[in-house]
């Protein structure tokens, strides 16, 4: 009970923490925020030519960060292995 | 453009690919499977050495994947630090797989060796790839790559304690993997990159702007990392994951995995936050008390524990207090010795674990009472067994001793000599929980079913065999990796 | 700062606001609950409001979907979060089937589901 | 009798489904979706028609060994994809460096890599989902037979 | 100089460490053979040490860097005059003692274990009076203390295990108390080789805590009060001649380093001027009355040899803190006349606890009359031991004595004498019962008590004799050495 | 409209989140995860990300909530 209750107030205090930070945050669907800048602005501008996608998130994914999704393929490839084993053990 | 241009990938996809092929050798071609991963791990650990040579020779150098340039694309950043870590995952993870590939085979069933090994090769290729990782966002993908393998190559013993350990390792993995995530969210929200370097670049100016948002961003990170690399208030499942876990397993999750947590920790913290940051925050500073605590706690908890795995599993929370430690006080001898007792203890951790599976394996005596005279029959592990303690302890020519030279060193320098005798005080405490046992074991009758161990198969010999020689050996001739690491330290600190 | 400004700050931030209240519910959940499917979705529901946090980074007001129609001059929202956690998704989906089959064995072995009742099935036998 | 009403359902829907999911899977780099959303509708389809009919018949579908072939093949697929760019010459998991022909933009047939990624994550996914659900329901029956 | 002397140091260390493995070998076939190596062995030892003589006494110092661990943290060997002397009584001491192991030994278990440790610890107490810097010093340092702890529980009983315990921890403590020393002045002096510049010039608090931690690490050794406390268990436990090594020769090995540490770590001028050297002076004195107190109480003759021991080492702890020259010669001679004195008697009373089996000095009524060498010699290391001239004990006393006299403080006198004094009720006691007391009933006694093996009663004989002939002649050779010692600590030079 | 729309459907996902953790039948939990994970993916195709939203139906909402089902019928109903 004790646990919980010192739980309760920890996640109250991060709570209150995290809030005052979205107070702090960049304004939400602002054109000039910091995440607008030339990251993405070539993406949407260049990924046909550099890519041949339209879908500028499949040409992210696949290509310009290929590398992540070959990860992610593997974290559910990992999770499978692991569930598999697990069941499988006896 | 050359083919040695691409040993990082073959580092990192090399496993990656055998991981994928290993179900279907275990499926049609059983046989392969352990000639496979052994030779896949070699070629990693070869290509990691090559790296080191690379940058030694040549300095860092950055690794486009797609040929996109930062900060559109990933790029693994091939640095002294990185090089360094690949070399400890795959080197002691190689040596552990010789002792796993016969370990296993009384551990689990026949036909999960397999799968073993896709999950152990996944596990290495996260690590290295957390090492080499230059991107934020691809350093999260790897952790939980790591983070599911570890689970995996403990859950796959499947007995009650295995499953719960696991559980409880998963989900508080998975609350490390959200912080972090949210952390990597804020930190993108302000500065709009994901590659370490760009954030770098990005951040004085967001620090003027969103303070609050990049400490609150630190926070979470160190939460997040600080949950997987076992730091101490957060450290509440390692001492069932790891002791009730497959002796590898529990080698390779207490030698490299915590490890591997920490120096991901430790870049992102020197590389990516300006350095003015720790000033006018006490990050460090709580970094700097949690490691006390854990250096004190981790080896108080140690003292009492009665199961020998368990004992272990403790001792790393102590050893993995040190490792915060060299890299919490801010000076270049500390975090040298920091940097370098991720790779001594992970040497030493593994061989620790692998001689109590040693000892598990042939008397199943898990019970350090139990193990009285176990010197005298099986005396490879117990050898090995008291060289790792002795290296706990930090007895000169003991590579042990090199790192705590390095971490009081730099605790002095520093002017923090309390944090010295903290270090002094858990080598004794070490002494405490180590000694009896090896007294036990060379001094006493052995009794029972020690009196009378199966033998030891060779490929379990042999790998304690090594890193009891490579612990001397970096005991007496430490600059065979201090040179490497003595850089990598510079690059950390800017000097 | 005072309160009408707060609230409009948070109005403005709207979505930031309401995923890191997921994101303490759902963390809550998983940190208290005992049941262990429980603790399962509270994981979910923390990480999918973490998605909803980063998917809010990226949206630019009265932009279009980042799906490119050559030739014509759209405002589109930024891509690369949309991007980023896709394989986020996949994360949580993996980490989910895998913490599933861990209690569908955890069952098998204590009969229960139950965390409190595993610490005592467990303390009552192994020490 | 509720059974055979699932049963003609699924067996109506079930192939639409699946068709959709080969559309979100080979759209993926034209419109939204792709191998990952894809790949867990087809599978999600499969998991419905054994769910109607029975394992047995899912499995007769899709025999473990297919699936376990299927599930690595799509790792490797995307691997290999990324070690060929190194023998072409590029970085790993290049595209348009390493010569894959990008083809016209809105075409079915564009995008170089991504279209052979996609196809590979797709039937990775699809896979693993099918994997996934059958090893979770069969240990029933194996333990139900145990016990 | 000639590379071949430069190299003598090494060899005189390396030399065991390579034979224990020989000797390890080479017993699993031969007993004998293992017998004559390990004699020859500290035989080889002793002679080489020997050989460094005649550059020792033209005042050259030999110095022999092997290799570079790290950044100005070396293993290298440096023999100067003091080292030469402690090397030369050591492997002196050693020579007898693995003679009189043979016979010794024979009766008891696990001799494979004793002769290479035995050789291992000759080796690692080479190292540390050879020892060119801290680091070397403390590298054998922690490597005989370490590698000691198997002579200490060498009978394995449960007794022996528990005094063992106690000793290991202990010194892991007095280990790292070095290390947190080392370090200290590596950080503060930026070196830590003995015998160059003064490493420590500045009074600090860090220095303090240097010189604490040194106090601790090394005073641990020599059985300080109050870190004796594992001394009287564990010298008793082990077999007689180990006994005779550790109180005899590896006590000193703490005083060696203290020696260093005062003299080329921190320096005399600096120690007198902070003030420091008043907790040493301090714990000497309560170590030399507590250690001669306590020894009274002893039934156990081991025991009570053990409490001597605490007790002699406070006087050459007190004599380090005086900074008289001739307190230093005294202090140094000491050193001899205590490692002779009590080897003689450890020896001697191993003799006495082999052939009657009896431990208890109650019990050893008539054993004089029975063993006639053995307890002459014990009786006159026992008389040389309270200070009775013309005995050794008597010369390093009363050099002592004269020095703390010159430095003005006459109570260190008193001390001495207070302590002679209890050292006079604990001895007289044994030689009385021995020689005068009634033999015990001889109901018991089936086998006839004879005399000791001459394998065993020559090294006693000999150390015995050195008692005598070092307290008579005015001038013998260790009373030489601890001239020039002095004068080479005092003034780096003759 | 569309803010107090968007207000809706996120008041939405904290009932849902607070009554998943409150409830004490599994599946109606699961179910209730169920239309929590459609509402989020609709909320993402308000934020203009209909490929998250597409996978979300997917991944999140479908496979989950089977895998979630599976995995009760395994175990028990009630907590």
């Amino acid at each position: 009970m004790m646990r919980k209750i010192l739980i309760v107030l920890l996640l109250l205090l991060i709570g209150l923490a995290l809030i005052v930070t979205v107070l702090e945050m960049p304004t939400f669907g602002e054109a000039g925020n910091p995440t607008n800048n030339e990251v993405p602005e070539r993406y949407l501008e260049r990924s046909i030519e550099e890519t041949g996608a339209l879908n500028v998130i499949a040409s992210i994914i696949i290509d310009y960060r290929a590398f992540d999704t070959l990860g992610e393929a593997t974290v559910l490839f990992v999770a499978i292995a692991a569930a598999f084993a697990t069941l499988k053990a006896n | 453009m050359n083919a040695a241009h691409h040993l990082p990938v073959l580092a990192i996809v090399l496993p990656l690919v055998f991981a994928y092929l290993m179900p279907l050798f275990d499926r049609w071609r059983r046989g392969w499977c352990t000639p496979a991963a052994l030779g896949v791990l070699a070629v990693s650990f070869v290509a990691s050495l090559a790296m080191a040579w690379q940058v030694m020779t040549g300095g860092p150098y950055y690794y486009q994947m797609g040929n996109w340039p930062p900060p559109w694309g990933i790029e693994l950043n091939i640095d002294y630090l990185a090089v360094f870590t690949a070399i400890t995952m795959t080197g002691v993870s190689l040596v552990v797989l010789v002792y796993a590939s016969k370990d296993l085979l009384h551990e689990l069933k026949p036909h999960l060796l397999g799968w073993y090994y896709t999950l152990y090769l996944l596990l290495v290729a996260s690590m290295v790839g957390m090492a080499l990782t230059n991107d934020i966002f691809n350093l999260f993908v790897f952790v939980e790559i790591c983070a599911i393998a570890a689970c995996g190559i403990i859950s796959i013993k499947s007995n009650k304690e295995c499953l719960e350990a696991s559980f409880k390792y998963l989900i508080l993995s998975t609350l490390g993997s959200g912080c972090l995530l949210l952390a990597i969210a804020l930190l993108y929200m302000v500065t709009g990159h994901l590659n370490f370097t760009y954030i770098a670049q990005a951040l004085p100016e967001a620090m003027r702007l969103y303070p609050y948002n990049i400490l609150a961003a630190l926070a979470l990170l160190l939460v997040g990392m600080g949950v997987k690399a076992a730091l101490f208030p957060l450290h509440v499942w390692l001492p069932d994951a790891h002791s009730s876990a497959p002796s590898p397993s529990s080698a390779v999750l207490s030698g490299l995995v915590i490890k591997i947590y920490a120096v991901s920790l430790l870049r992102v913290l020197y590389q990516v936050f300006p350095a003015d940051i720790f000033e006018v925050t006490p990050v460090l500073n709580i970094l700097l008390w949690m490691s006390t605590l854990a250096i004190i706690a981790g080896s108080m908890f140690a003292i009492v524990q009665e199961d020998i795995k368990k004992m272990l599993a403790y001792s790393s929370v102590a050893q993995i207090g040190y490792v915060f430690m060299g890299f919490a006080i801010v000076d270049f001898f500390a975090l040298t010795g920091g940097i370098l007792h991720v790779f001594n203890h992970a040497m030493m951790k593994a061989m620790l674990f692998m001689a109590a599976g040693a000892f598990i394996y042939s008397t199943g005596v898990r019970h350090l009472s139990g193990l009285k005279g176990i010197g005298h029959t099986m005396p490879v592990p117990a050898v090995a067994f008291a060289i790792g303690a002795l290296a706990m302890v930090g007895i000169p020519l003991t590579n042990g001793f090199i790192s705590k030279w390095y971490l009081v060193l730099g605790a002095l320098h520093d002017g923090q000599p309390f944090f010295a005798a903290v270090i002094l005080l858990s080598s004794l405490l070490n002494g405490i929980y180590y000694l009896p046992i090896i007294v036990n074991a060379f001094f006493s009758e052995p009794q029972g079913r020690v009196a009378a161990p199966l033998p030891l198969p060779r490929q379990m010999q042999v790998p304690l065999i090594i890193l009891g020689l490579g612990c001397l050996l970096f005991g007496i001739a430490p600059s065979l990796i201090l040179g490497l690491i003595y850089r990598a330290s510079e690059a950390l600190l800017g000097l | 700062m005072s309160i009408t400004d707060v609230l409009l700050r948070l109005h403005q931030n709207n979505f930031y606001f309401f995923a890191i209240l997921l994101f303490i519910i759902g963390f809550h959940t998983m940190l208290t609950h005992n049941n262990l499917i429980k603790k399962v979705i509270g994981m979910n529901i923390m990480d999918t409001a973490i998605f909803l946090f980063f998917v809010a980074i990226g949206y630019i007001h009265g932009g279009r979907a980042p799906i490119l129609e050559p030739g014509a001059a759209h405002l589109y929202v930024n891509p690369l979060p949309s991007a980023l956690i896709l394989t986020g998704i996949v994360v949580a989906v993996s980490i989910t089937a895998y913490a599933l089959s861990l209690i569908v064995k955890i069952y098998q072995h204590y009969g229960t589901i139950d965390a409190e009742e595993i610490m005592r099935l467990r303390g009552g036998e192994t020490l | 009798m509720e059974d055979l009403i699932l049963r003609y359902v699924s067996r109506i829907v079930v192939p639409f489904v699946q068709l959709y999911g080969l559309y979100v899977v080979f759209h993926g780099h034209l419109s939204p979706g792709g191998g990952f959303s894809g790949g867990a509708i087809i599978g999600a389809s499969m998991i419905l028609y054994a769910l109607a009919f029975n394992l047995a018949a899912g499995t007769k579908k899709i025999s473990h060994d297919l699936s376990l072939i299927l599930e690595s093949s799509g790792g490797l697929i995307y691997a290999g994809v990324g070690l060929l760019a190194i023998f072409l010459g590029a970085n790993f998991l290049g595209n348009m460096v390493a010569g894959f022909p990008l083809g016209t933009p809105g075409n079915l047939f564009s995008g170089g890599a991504i279209m052979l990624i996609t196809l590979g994550v797709g039937i990775k996914v699809a896979a693993t989902m099918i994997t996934l659900f059958y090893s979770l329901i069969e240990e029933e029956q194996a333990t139900d037979e145990h016990h | 100089m000639e590379t071949a002397i430069s190299f003598l140091p090494v060899w005189i260390v390396m030399f065991p460490m390579f034979m224990t493995l020989v000797i390890y070998y080479v017993e699993q076939r031969s007993e004998k053979m293992r017998n004559a190596l390990s004699v020859g062995t500290s035989v080889v030892t002793f002679l080489s040490v020997l050989m460094l003589y005649p550059y020792m006494m033209a005042g050259e110092i030999i110095e022999y860097s092997m290799f570079q661990l790290l950044p100005n943290l070396e293993i290298s060997f440096r023999v100067d005059i003091l080292s030469f002397s402690l090397a030369l009584l050591s492997s002196f001491i050693w020579m007898l003692v693995s003679i009189y192991s043979i016979d010794y030994m024979c009766h008891e278990h696990g001799c494979n274990r004793y002769y290479p440790v035995l050789i291992i610890t000759l080796a690692s107490c080479m190292g540390i009076f050879m020892a060119g810097d801290l680091f070397t010093l403390f590298v054998f340092f922690e490597l005989m203390s370490l590698i000691s702890y198997v002579l200490v529980v060498h009978e394995e009983s449960l007794e022996a295990l528990r005094a063992g315990y106690k000793y290991l921890i202990m010194t892991i403590i007095g280990g790292l108390a070095l290390f947190f020393g080392i370090i200290i002045t590596f950080e503060l002096g930026g070196s830590v080789s003995l015998g160059g510049e003064t490493l420590i010039t500045v009074p600090s608090t860090l220095a303090f805590f240097a010189f604490i931690s040194f106090l601790i690490g090394f005073g641990m050794k020599a059985g300080m009060f109050p870190l004796h406390v594992w001394l009287p268990d564990a010298h008793p436990v082990a077999p007689s001649p180990a006994s005779a090594l550790l109180s005899g020769i590896m006590l000193k090995t703490g005083a060696y380093g203290l020696l260093r540490v005062i003299f080329h770590v921190f320096s005399p001028g600096l120690l007198q001027e902070a003030g420091w050297m008043i907790i040493l002076a301090v714990v000497a004195i309560i170590t030399i009355l507590l250690g001669s107190a306590v020894a009274i109480t002893q039934d156990d003759i081991k025991r009570r040899l053990a409490y001597s021991s605490v007790g002699q080492m406070g006087y050459i702890l007190l004599g380090m803190s005086i900074f008289t020259e001739r307190a230093l010669i005294g202090d140094i001679f000491h050193i001899f006349s205590h490692a002779f004195m009590k080897s003689t008697l450890f020896l001697a009373a191993g003799a006495i606890i082999l052939k009657t089996g009896k431990r208890s000095i109650r019990e050893l009524g008539g054993i004089g009359r029975l063993m006639p060498f053995t307890m002459l010699a014990f009786t006159m290391a026992a008389l040389s031991m309270i200070g009775i001239p013309p005995l050794s004990g008597f010369l390093s006393k009363w050099t002592l004595s004269l020095g703390a006299m010159d430095a003005g403080l006459p109570y260190y006198v008193l001390v001495l004498l207070v302590s002679s004094l209890l050292n006079g009720l604990y001895y007289l006691p044994i030689i009385i019962t021995a020689f005068f007391g009634a033999e015990p009933g001889h109901e018991h006694e089936q086998v006839k008590i004879s005399e000791a093996p001459y394998k065993m009663l020559i090294p006693i004989a000999i150390l015995a004799v050195s008692c005598l002939l070092f307290g008579l002649l005015p001038t013998n050779l260790p009373f030489d050495l601890s001239r020039k010692a002095a004068d080479f600590l005092l003034r780096g030079g003759f | 409209m569309t803010e107090l729309l968007q207000y809706l459907l996120m008041l939405f996902l904290v009932v849902c989140a607070v009554a998943v953790a409150r409830i004490r039948d599994l599946l109606a939990a699961v179910i209730i995860f169920a239309a929590y994970s459609l509402v989020m993916a609709i909320l993402w195709l308000l934020l203009a990300s209909p490929d998250i939203a597409i996978t979300e139906a997917a991944l999140g909402a479908g496979v989950t909530t089977l895998l979630l089902l599976a995995a009760i019928s395994k175990t028990r109903r009630e907590e």
